[in-house]
């Protein structure tokens, strides 16, 4: 009888042990609003022998910018309305995303270029021509951001053939722009491992 | 010596040890009230720190490290000698620990308590802390074993988890005799804490069994955790660091400081309890003799040190040995010459030995003796490295003062109030060497 | 039939006692209890026929290998899973992991044998003991046996016999 | 920073974009604050586009523009690097003849005069209660306008000014068409109104002297600070360093260096001549007539003949060598170089030569050259229209007098920098109208009228012509952030008021093309213009070595001529690399960079020779009270005995009380004690001091370096030209063999970057330094934190002292991270926060770091630095920050990191090109403002970089490498020593210093470890 009482408690300690190993893990089925690719799926799953944690929604409470942020924008622009029904490329507004670190927002000049008179009835569109008459800046709010100790450069992933939604999910699906990844290190690092992308330090931090 | 004990009965033990539970007097408030006000001092110092910067400490470049790791590894030795005097001489069978072990051993606890907080005050970004530790995280990191630093977490928790367990069955015998004699609310929480103990032959037999080998586990461990915490400094290229008689001279540093600190708590205690049937001079005199061994080990490294030093022919090592006599700190050195290795040879005589206010003089010096060992090793090493144009001092500030001050508050109001709420004596062991009652020939049947 | 009693006998020094387990054991009564306020060993004997060597230590065992195995795994693992190099040294340092190793040997070593000793020593246990009495932690050596109703009586004799300072008869249950 | 990304500010009128000034703060507002946030998890940025995007701007992509420094006279080229709009970076031009590539300290610190929190944002009037309240600029100009068109009869209006030249120079003589009354007055604090006087003198009006050191084999320098601070220190630093190749075929260069104290240019030469003060006439006039009787009199062409006839006669050589505390031998050696080598170079100025025997010293340096035919060869003559201006001396009695009316100062402050003998302050007072056009409301200003905002470099349009047939071009390369002018504008503001037109100029812009397109012609101007924006100037120096003037016949008794020295105690007001005139005293990178000789930062001091301190019972530290006849200042006594006993010396540039906030207080005003010499118009740098007396006060002196004593470790080494192989300065005794290595050294698949500094080159200028706080945003952290020893700057340049008396410097030696391949620090940090790159970095990363600080112990070379608490960046000098480096937080250590910004960027660009980095292509910041190109980076992988190469030289070794098997990344080639030098002396392979040495280093120590000095 000793002899099994002992191996029960055996089994107990190094089961609670890989248990608490895995806890990160098991969280991650988590309610994104739309995992895109496999670097959303493939998280939170022990893969390649390799144990991956990431993206656990659990401590995103602690994280402001967590996945499904949606905030409000000064002018509600809709990616969807833009990109599916009137087929602009994402980077006829996004110009710097295959020659600069940062995708760049339009200036508001380039908006003016169509909507000068295009639409010119819509209240939006006449707070954006007042914008851009009063020379009043216009201020977004970020979806994505990142901290400023992560460098990321979006030339780089454009030119390796990362696609948009890669990181930012369907956008041209989206009314409202919504963030679909964590942007959190773990997540980036699950994907430079897939797609064997450096995974040294000073690749994002300097 | 079989025993140094009058045969006194078993009851006379329990009242006489128990006794030291009664509720306390207002010199234990005074002095838990005086304990308190030096974590608060500790707490505030340290709070601005968190607050606005490590900076307010006077650590500074080159100088580093500074009294938070003199604290460290000052707290750290502190807590050898407890394990020493429980597990050690356990295992060497030497009775004279009895009496003292318990207090030693909620010294090594509370010291470690103590000591584990330094390595998180002191660094820059305390609210990181846990990133030292092996934990499954979202980043995909983990920590460097290579790291010095990384040994003594392991180190320090390890030694920290051991001892408290080691701590913790020692008293349980203890709790329930005194859960025994209790009543009220004490026999409930003795009742707990007991973990519902009563001697039992089935128990005794595994209990003694798992002592040993806790002993048996400790004594690698006391050896080997202030080899760690030396290994912080001699796993570095630091002139004066960099050398490999640090372990045994540590810890036998460690040991040395552990008794001495073992003097200055069980002194007053003994006075204030009236325990001097139980901690008789006969067991100072065998601490006496630890000291001025370990004391001689310790000089012989010191003077080891200065000979590798000139013997190596290295022109750092060369110029950091003269620098720490004849520098500008000289006088952490000189004190810590006096402190260690002259103070002591007074033990030599059996009337100074058997002179308890000496003793207790005696222990204090060791006490901050060791203190600017440390100081010595870590200030004059960082101070004079390899390029000279990098020289620097240090002046410390009032928040690591503080903050010293609070960590001395922090150890002994563990120890006050462990002192009233558990047994600080161990009567279960004291009865155990004792001469136990046969038959009275007298009496016996036939 | 039910061992509904528990025979308690109060002894006030070693010999008595150990006349008393011989009595015991004498009648392949497997289901006693030695009280005593610190471990005898001439007692302890007595008590097991000599069979006193405890299991705690296969724990001490397993934990330490346990903890030493592991460690290495998880050094290595670890090192292995995000390779970050320092200073020209090898992603799998084994002297610097063995001090890890070390200290996770003790660390489960210790812990292991814990876990051993309040899984065999029964503890913790909150429930009180039958036939346990307080001064069995000062200064009596108790000796409790369960036994059905008619044989506490003639237990309770035997006990005196063997010079029990008292003997108690207690009803379980 | 290829040529091709430099883009030439083709919109014409910098201030005629359509951006509007305040959306256009806005936008770079945001960026800046974004970039200051420090790598702390920040709040919600909002993100504001621009409303137009300019074309030439990509948003993460930086621009370049080429300009000109303008901190002083040299005319330096600048490409200018920003970002979303905003200046981040000042590099050197190297395209630029004059400094083709490198830039000093005080050129790399312009930014931070443009982005000073305390710059005078707009025009400013006095009001009758005293206050300033401010005006609108129609107003300033409406208001000065009528103080220079409405003179009253026998007064007259002065514009006071820097030496102006090129299209401002052009603009303000048709200026002065327009308002007749209007005087110029020009001030000089660059010591080229010396130099020209002495041309004049020599070879009469209309000449000014050009000097090229690269061309001279013997350099005997009197008291000229030519690699500091003296005309056009970048350039000259250049020539200097191509005659220290040991590949050169004429050999080495020997430089001697004759002044009281041991300044940066004095550590540099070959032997430091310590002559008492003021006498440096004597001895020129000695070393004359040594050279006349080494080559004989028939060797000096008759022009000069008589005049050198008349400077030497009644020279007694060894009087004047008594009388200058110097061995005649000295003399007599450096004539035998002077005479025997086949080009050579005399120069004097600078603060040792100022005051009554200026003129004079600088007589006898040009009759010295003239006798030894280096007219032509080392010194050039460009012919020149003679500057009109009129002395200052005349401008202050005139003022004292009452007679001028209106006094407009522009973009200088002699209330700060003249004597208080001067009687300039007293004069101000009685100038019914001051106007000033200035950057800050400093000293002259705030006694003003009228203050106008003047705009800086990277605001506004301006040329100059610094060398005969260089033209340089500055354009803006921002938007003005306040509301500023320069001097041309101004001008034509001016006299559009008077409805008049400079042609079709109405803007400084317009004007400065229309005098290119005047002067190269109007065929293909359009591009041409273009281009020369786009290079920054028009580049076609001229050949001046046929260019020989006869020497005057008054030359000959100006030489002749001197004033009767002054003996005993004088003081010393010298300018240094850091605070030069005090007109940068407002800029916080230089209040903290360390003066290269000293190691002070933040403050004055005085340096004195340790036998006078005993005698007067100073200690270091002490206050002491300088008191001369002119005044008294009081601040800490330095004791070295780099200094001649008779003189004390304190740096120029402290004592501000209207500078701003890092400026003001900051030491002392030693000009203010200076003597005032009314017949040359200048002032004297060199006083007789009256009283020298311990004073009660308190004061901290900051000294950052530990000990001056290297010990024999071979941290600082040098060789002798003629003997590579042997390295000095290192502890032979002590050599171990090949190292044993348990582990085997990490391979570099892909780069393996690597670094080498030539000492022999290496100054000590510090400009590297400023470049460094520049680029990676290391935080300033004022005086009492550098006191504690916290201050963060990545590279800290050591200065080690022997106790050879004429070349006590062992050398200069730049250190940085040595991204060691065995780094001590990797293995120790707990959270691989530092670990080794790939590439052979050894890199930190910020965000993991907890802060043991264990890493920084365990660094042999001391180089890491903590931040010990959160720094900050006032607004708007957090415009500043390269957005490329993240801005640390509190509790993490940093170091250098070889600027792996810029790595990446490289990377970056030659990725999309489909090549590897080139060799050249990446350059850090201290690479890259090195004047001497003393700092090579490139791939060690690649055998044949510049950098493998080197390290590959005789000269190469590795700091305490042989001792601990670091492997460091970068190697310093030993600075090389002409052989003469490397003869004499008590250095030889024992530069271990004397026990006065060894003490000295101690007490330095105990001032940085902040035990306080009273």
């Amino acid at each position: 009888m000793n002899v099994r009482r002992s191996w029960i408690l055996i089994i107990i300690c190094l089961l609670s042990t890989v248990m608490l190993g895995r806890l990160g893990a098991e969280g991650s089925g988590s309610a994104v609003a739309q995992s895109t690719e496999s670097t959303d799926k493939a998280a939170g799953v022990w893969r390649d022998g390799k144990a991956v944690f990431s993206d656990e929604p659990m401590l995103d409470i602690f994280n402001p910018y967590q996945r499904g942020y949606k905030p409000e924008q000064p002018i509600p622009f809709s990616h969807k309305l833009h990109v599916e029904k009137n087929k602009m490329e994402c980077q006829y507004c996004h110009s710097g995303v295959a020659k600069s670190p940062y995708a760049t927002i339009p200036p508001v000049e380039l908006c003016m270029g169509c909507h000068a008179h295009v639409r010119t009835e819509s209240p939006y569109i006449q707070k954006l021509a007042e914008h851009y008459e009063q020379k009043k800046p216009l201020e977004w709010e970020p979806v994505h951001n990142l901290p400023e100790h992560a460098v990321f450069n979006h030339e780089r992933h454009v030119k390796a053939g990362v696609g948009c939604n890669k990181c930012h999910g369907q956008v041209n699906e989206m009314e409202v722009v919504e963030k679909v990844s964590s942007l959190r290190m773990g997540w980036c690092v699950s994907c430079h491992r897939m797609n064997g992308a450096s995974i040294d330090c000073s690749t994002c931090h300097y | 010596m079989a025993s140094w004990y009058p045969q006194i009965s078993y009851t006379k033990v329990d009242d006489d040890l128990l006794e030291i539970l009664e509720p306390p007097g207002v010199g234990w408030w005074l002095l838990l009230a005086t304990a308190l006000s030096c974590v608060a001092m500790g707490g505030y110092a340290w709070s601005i720190q968190v607050l606005e910067g490590i900076g307010h400490a006077g650590i500074t470049h080159p100088i580093m490290w500074g009294v938070y790791i003199t604290d460290f590894v000052f707290w750290v030795g502190i807590a050898h000698s407890g394990t020493l005097i429980s597990a050690v001489l356990f295992l060497f069978r030497a009775r004279w620990r009895m009496p003292i072990y318990r207090i030693a051993e909620a010294m090594t606890v509370f010291a470690v308590l103590t000591a584990g907080l330094f390595p998180i005050i002191h660094l820059g970004r305390p609210w990181n802390f846990y990133w030292l530790l092996p934990y499954p995280n979202q980043r995909y990191l983990w920590v460097n074993f290579r790291s010095p630093l990384l040994w003594d977490v392991f180190a320090v928790s390890t030694y920290l988890t051991v001892s408290t367990v080691f701590f913790i069955i020692g008293l349980i015998p203890d709790i329930a005799a005194a859960r025994d004699r209790a009543t009220g609310v004490r026999k409930f929480l003795y009742r707990i804490t007991s973990l519902g103990w009563t001697g039992s032959h089935k128990q005794w037999r595994h209990y003694v069994a798992a002592y040993g080998f806790f002993a048996a586990l400790a004594t690698p461990l006391v050896l080997s955790v202030h080899s760690v915490v030396s290994w912080d400094f001699a796993m570095s290229n630091v002139p004066g660091w960099h050398t490999t008689i640090f372990p045994p001279y540590f810890v036998a540093g460690a040991i040395f400081s552990g008794l001495a600190m073992v003097i200055t708590i069980t002194i007053p205690m003994r006075k204030a309890f009236k325990l001097e049937n139980y901690l008789t001079i006969w067991h100072y005199e065998k601490m006496c003799q630890l000291i001025i061994f370990t004391s001689g080990i310790v000089t012989y490294a010191y003077i080891t040190e200065f000979f590798i030093a000139w013997y190596s022919n290295n022109p750092y090592e060369r110029y950091q040995f003269w620098f720490r006599p004849f520098g500008d700190f000289n006088v952490a050195f000189w004190g810590m010459v006096f402190c260690n290795c002259v103070a002591p040879l007074s033990l030599w005589f059996k009337k100074l030995r058997t002179n308890i206010a000496w003793l207790f003089l005696i222990s204090i010096i060791i006490n901050i003796g060791m203190w600017l060992e440390r100081f010595n090793i870590i200030f004059n090493s960082l101070s004079r490295e390899f390029v000279p144009d990098a020289w620097g001092n240090y002046n410390f500030s009032w928040v690591e003062t503080f903050i010293t001050i609070g960590s001395f508050g922090w150890f002994f109001m563990f120890l006050l109030v462990f002192i009233k709420v558990f047994p600080a004596m161990a009567l279960t062991e004291i009865k155990e060497i004792m001469i136990p009652p046969r038959r009275d020939p007298a009496s016996a049947h036939h | 039939m039910a061992k509904e009693y528990v025979v308690v006998g109060r002894f006030q020094n070693v010999d008595d006692t150990a006349k008393a387990i011989r009595l015991v054991r004498g009648q392949d009564r497997e289901d006693f209890n030695l009280y005593t306020p610190f471990p005898n060993h001439d007692l302890e004997e007595v008590a097991f026929e000599g069979r006193v060597r405890s299991p705690v230590r296969r724990w001490t065992l397993l934990g330490g290998m346990t903890g030493c195995l592991g460690a290495f795994l998880m050094t290595i693992w670890m090192s292995m899973d995000y390779p970050i190099r320092t200073s020209a040294k090898t992603v799998i340092s084994i002297p610097a992991f063995v001090i890890i190793a070390f200290e996770c040997t003790i660390l489960l070593g210790a812990l292991f044998t814990l876990v051993g000793l309040l899984h065999h020593s029964r503890i913790p246990n909150f429930f009180s003991s039958p036939g346990f009495r307080g001064d069995f932690t000062k200064d009596e050596f108790g000796l409790a046996v369960r036994v059905s109703k008619d044989e506490a009586d003639k237990l309770k004799a035997e006990f005196e016999q063997c010079g029990a300072k008292q003997v108690e008869v207690q009803y379980v249950r | 920073m290829s040529s091709s990304s430099k883009k030439g500010n083709t919109n014409g009128d910098a201030n005629g974009n359509n951006v509007s000034r305040r959306n256009f703060l806005k936008v770079i507002g945001a960026a800046g604050g974004a970039a200051a946030t420090g790598c702390a998890r920040q709040p919600v940025e909002k993100i504001i586009p621009y409303l137009n995007q300019p074309n030439e701007v990509v948003p993460g992509v930086a621009t370049w523009y080429s300009g000109v420094c303008g901190e002083c006279q040299a005319g330096c080229g600048v490409l200018v690097r920003t970002r979303e709009g905003r200046v981040v970076k000042v590099e050197g031009n190297p395209v630029s003849p004059i400094n083709e590539g490198g830039l000093c300290a005080l050129g790399q610190s312009t930014l931070q005069t443009l982005y000073d929190p305390d710059r005078l944002r707009e025009p400013m009037a006095r009001k009758t209660g005293g206050a300033f309240s401010a005006i609108s600029w129609k107003d300033a100009v409406a208001k000065l306008h009528a103080g220079i068109s409405e003179v009253p009869d026998g007064k007259e209006a002065v514009l006071l000014s820097a030496p102006l030249s090129g299209s401002t120079a052009k603009l303000l003589e048709e200026f002065r068409g327009v308002f007749p009354k209007v005087r110029h007055v020009e001030y000089d604090t660059g010591g080229q109104a010396a130099v020209d006087a002495a041309a004049a003198a020599t070879f009469g009006g209309g000449y000014r002297t050009h000097f090229d050191f690269s061309k001279a084999d013997v350099v005997v320098s009197f008291g000229s600070g030519f690699l500091e601070t003296w005309l056009s220190p970048a350039r000259f630093s250049k020539q200097w360093s191509k005659t220290r190749k040991v590949d050169r075929p004429s050999g080495v260069s020997y430089v001697v260096h004759v002044e009281p104290r041991l300044s940066l240019t004095a550590a540099n030469a070959d032997r430091w001549v310590k002559n008492a003060p003021g006498s440096e006439a004597e001895l020129l006039k000695a070393l004359l007539k040594l050279i006349v009787d080494k080559r004989g009199a028939a060797s000096i062409s008759a022009g000069a003949g008589a005049a050198v006839k008349q400077a030497i006669a009644g020279v007694d050589v060894a009087k004047a060598a008594h009388s200058a505390g110097i061995d005649e031998k000295e003399l007599e050696a450096m004539a035998t170089h002077l005479a025997h080598a086949s080009s050579s170079l005399v120069v004097a100025g600078g603060a040792s030569i100022s005051g009554e025997n200026e003129l004079a010293c600088g007589v006898l340096a040009n009759l010295i050259n003239a006798a030894l035919g280096n007219i032509g060869s080392t010194v050039m003559l460009e012919k020149r229209k003679p500057s009109e201006t009129s002395p200052l001396s005349d401008l202050i009695s005139k003022m004292a007098e009452g007679s001028v009316s209106t006094l407009i100062v522009a973009g200088v402050n002699p209330f700060y920098s003249l004597p208080v003998s001067s009687g300039f302050r007293s004069a101000l007072a009685k100038v019914p109208l001051v106007a000033a056009l200035t950057l800050n409301l400093d000293e002259t200003a705030s006694q003003a009228q009228l203050v106008m905002p003047a705009s800086t470099n990277f605001e506004s349009w301006s040329d100059s012509n610094p060398l005969p047939g260089v033209y340089a071009l500055n354009q803006p390369s921002m938007q003005p952030l306040y509301e500023t002018l320069n001097l041309g504008d101004l001008m034509i503001s001016l006299a559009w008021k008077s409805n008049k037109m400079f042609g079709e100029a109405k803007t400084f812009h317009d004007y400065i093309r229309a005098q290119w397109k005047q002067r190269v012609g109007g065929v293909d101007f359009e591009n041409r213009w273009l281009s020369f924006v786009e290079q920054g100037g028009e580049f076609n120096a001229s050949d001046l070595s046929s260019n020989q003037a006869t020497v005057s016949a008054s030359a000959g008794e100006a030489a002749a001529k001197l004033s009767e020295r002054s003996h005993g105690l004088h003081v010393m007001a010298f300018p240094n690399v850091r605070s030069v005139d005090g007109s940068s005293a407002n800029r916080p990178w230089l209040q903290e960079i360390p003066d290269p000789m000293s190691k002070v930062i933040w403050g004055t001091w005085v340096e004195m020779h340790p036998d006078l301190a005993e005698k007067q019972g100073f200690a270091s530290g002490d206050v002491v009270m300088v008191k001369t006849k002119d005044g008294a200042v009081r601040t800490p006594v330095f004791i070295t005995d780099k200094i001649h006993p008779d003189v004390v010396a304190i740096p120029i540039g402290g004592g501000h009380d209207s500078m701003g906030r890092y400026g003001d207080g900051v030491g002392i005003n030693a000009l203010s004690i200076m003597s005032y010499a009314a017949a040359t118009g200048g002032i004297s740098l060199l006083n007789s001091v009256v009283t020298l007396a311990a004073d009660p006060r308190k004061d901290h002196l900051v000294v950052t370096q530990g000990s001056d004593d290297q010990r024999e470790r071979g941290i600082a080494r040098w060789v002798a030209a003629d003997d590579l192989h042997n390295q000095h300065g290192v502890h032979h005794g002590a050599h171990h063999g090949e190292p044993m290595q348990m582990y085997k050294q990490m391979e570099h698949p892909l780069y393996s970057w690597g670094m080498t500094v030539d000492l022999a080159s290496c100054t000590g200028c510090s400009a590297c330094v400023v470049a460094c706080y520049a680029e990676n945003n290391v935080p300033v952290v004022g005086k009492e934190l550098a006191r504690e020893g916290r201050e963060m700057s990545w590279i800290r340049i050591s200065r080690y002292f022997n106790n050879d008396e004429h070349r006590p410097v062992d050398g200069f030696l730049p250190m940085m991270c040595q991204h060691c391949g065995n780094a001590p620090c990797e293995p120790v940090c707990p959270v691989y926060a530092t670990y080794h790159t790939e590439e052979g970095l050894n890199h930190m990363v910020y965000n993991r770091c907890v802060g043991t600080r264990y890493c920084s112990n365990n660094c042999s070379y001391k180089v890491r630095r903590f931040n010990w608490f959160k720094y900050d960046w006032p607004e708007p000098l957090n415009w500043q920050l390269n957005p490329d480096v993240t801005v640390r937080e509190v509790g993490v250590m940093e170091k250098c990191t070889f600027c792996i910004q810029r790595i990446r960027e490289a990377q970056n660009t030659a990725k999309n090109e489909g090549r590897r980095v080139e060799d050249g292509e990446v350059k850090p910041a201290c690479a890259s403002s090195c004047p001497t190109n003393a700092i090579a980076f490139g791939d060690r992988l690649n055998k044949d970089s510049e950098v493998s190469k080197l390290s590959a030289d005789v000269r190469a070794y590795k700091v305490l490498d042989a001792h601990l098997n670091t492997q460091p990344a970068v190697s310093y080639l030993a600075r090389v020593v002409h052989p003469e030098a490397a003869k004499g002396g008590g250095s030889h392979g024992k530069s271990h210093g004397s026990s006065q040495g060894g003490s000295h280093g101690d007490s330095h120590a105990a001032a940085h470890g902040g035990s306080e000095h009273h």
